[in-house]
């Protein structure tokens, strides 16, 4: 199982990253590994693309909550993007929708 | 209570993906659960074998995660056993509220309330010798099945 | 040999098609076969699987069919085990070629036939107190992947 | 898991029996007693459609050879559908191939 990470530069000056696939205690290392590329690359405006994920637990949240952290320590910031539920849920469950900033798609996202 | 699978796997992350894969479709397939509640199943047996493997994780002798699942005519059952160290579930930390900016010093911690969430009911059996995790699903056999989208419940 | 997975399921009928799925998801994820390869592996469980299922039928006491799964640098092998009164596979008898007339009689014993076309090697141990046949896939793990659309073979 | 089993009458004579999902031990029972019912119902010239299987074992088989057998002791006849390559390959491995006739489509089968 492979985790899709795709990093998009074409909306300046927001990183988007787009990832595809599921993401459990097996994948989301490489998800903790491109957040910490990307911000040593002094990528501090991250919007991460959950359209493509098919499965988020929270190894995954907790992940994305070490990013968020670690880029506002930066004075940067991460957004997601999501509109699936069943993604949405885990998020609502656990209280991070009062954390992360949820958009509806990347040009809204990158638009805000 | 009938037992209708048991699984080994090694206890290593790369397994976590095929466990969700089997319990899922043996849920669609036998029981009268709706997507939704299929995909709360699966992040909840996600969760609980992540915990499984890590917890053998900190003993040395190998030892296999044990995955089984058990039906009635009113429910569906799924163990996770692992010979990890046990542990106390009534004694975890408590996290802040969302709210508090330290809420960011955790990154973990999610697991256990999620599971609590997902599943109708949830028990720990854990011993110093092992850890045994029962998630249970309250729905009848998928014969059963009252409405058309498959939400029947008893 | 290392040990994948090891699965129990009761001698029943509906069970074969998630055993299908473990084993082609598995097979698919862990080595580098090709699609067709898959296919041919999902046949060659789901008879010998259906084999077992019905040899277990024929006693009393209730048993598990277990399959395990096991692999190896140069191979996968698949291990279907049931408690039947076993069998010689060596004196099975030889059905009437395919332009006879007659063949139409025939409408069973093309499963080990089938299972020894698709798999690259397979063995059965037959005693009274049961059967355990082995499928043999020969093939690198999926890392060692040499061409794009997954046909490396070693 | 369900089989779907379609019956389809506009191309008189023939009858297109459309087959879906999975044939196996568990599920041929089913396509056995639906070719017993198009028998006894005196609808003799079968087409069974294959391209909506996705997986056909020895059981199945089994089942399409004891139709074809119960179909031309009442004179009638049993012809099947497909074009999947993985299908057409069990039928190949055990020479079936020559027993059935193999068509292309649903039309070129009633044409025939
Ligand atoms: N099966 C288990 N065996 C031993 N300890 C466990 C087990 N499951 C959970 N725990 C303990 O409970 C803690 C909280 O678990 P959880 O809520 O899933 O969060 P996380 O796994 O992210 O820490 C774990 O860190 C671990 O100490
Ligand atoms: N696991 C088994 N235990 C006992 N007998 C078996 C087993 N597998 C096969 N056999 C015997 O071998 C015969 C031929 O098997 P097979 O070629 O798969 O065709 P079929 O199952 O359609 O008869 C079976 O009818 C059965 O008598």
């Amino acid at each position: 199982m492979e985790l899709g990470l795709e990093v998009d530069e074409s909306h300046a000056p927001y990183t988007v990253l787009a990832v595809k696939g599921e993401v459990d205690v097996y994948t989301a290392p490489r998800l903790r590994e491109k957040l910490v590329e990307l911000v040593s690359q002094g990528k501090l405006k991250v919007i991460v693309d959950l359209e493509g994920v098919d499965f988020l637990d929270s190894t995954g949240l907790g992940v994305l909550v070490g990013g968020l952290k670690r880029l506002r320590s930066h004075d940067g910031d991460l957004g997601l993007v999501c509109t699936q539920q069943r993604i949405l849920k885990v998020f609502e469950i656990t209280g991070l929708t009062k954390v992360f900033e949820i958009h509806d798609s990347v040009d809204t996202a990158v638009a805000g | 209570m009938e037992r209708v699978l048991e699984l080994e796997i090694p206890a290593s992350p790369e397994y976590i993906a095929i466990v969700r894969l089997i319990v899922s479709s043996l849920a669609s397939s036998r029981r009268a659960l709706a997507d939704e509640r299929i995909d709360d199943l699966k992040l909840a047996v996600s969760e609980a074998c992540t915990n499984a493997i890590e917890a053998q994780d900190t003993i040395t002798t190998v030892a296999q995660v044990t995955v089984g699942v058990l039906e009635d005519d009113d429910r569906l059952e799924i163990h996770i056993a692992d010979r990890g160290p046990g542990f106390d579930p009534a004694a975890l930390p408590i996290h802040p509220p969302v709210t508090d900016p330290d809420r960011l010093n955790f990154e973990r911690g999610l697991g256990i309330p999620l599971i609590r969430t997902l599943v109708d009911d949830v028990a720990f059996e854990s011993t110093p010798e092992g850890t045994t995790v029962r998630l249970i699903l309250y729905s009848g056999p998928a014969d059963l099945e009252l409405s058309e989208n498959g939400t029947a419940e008893t």
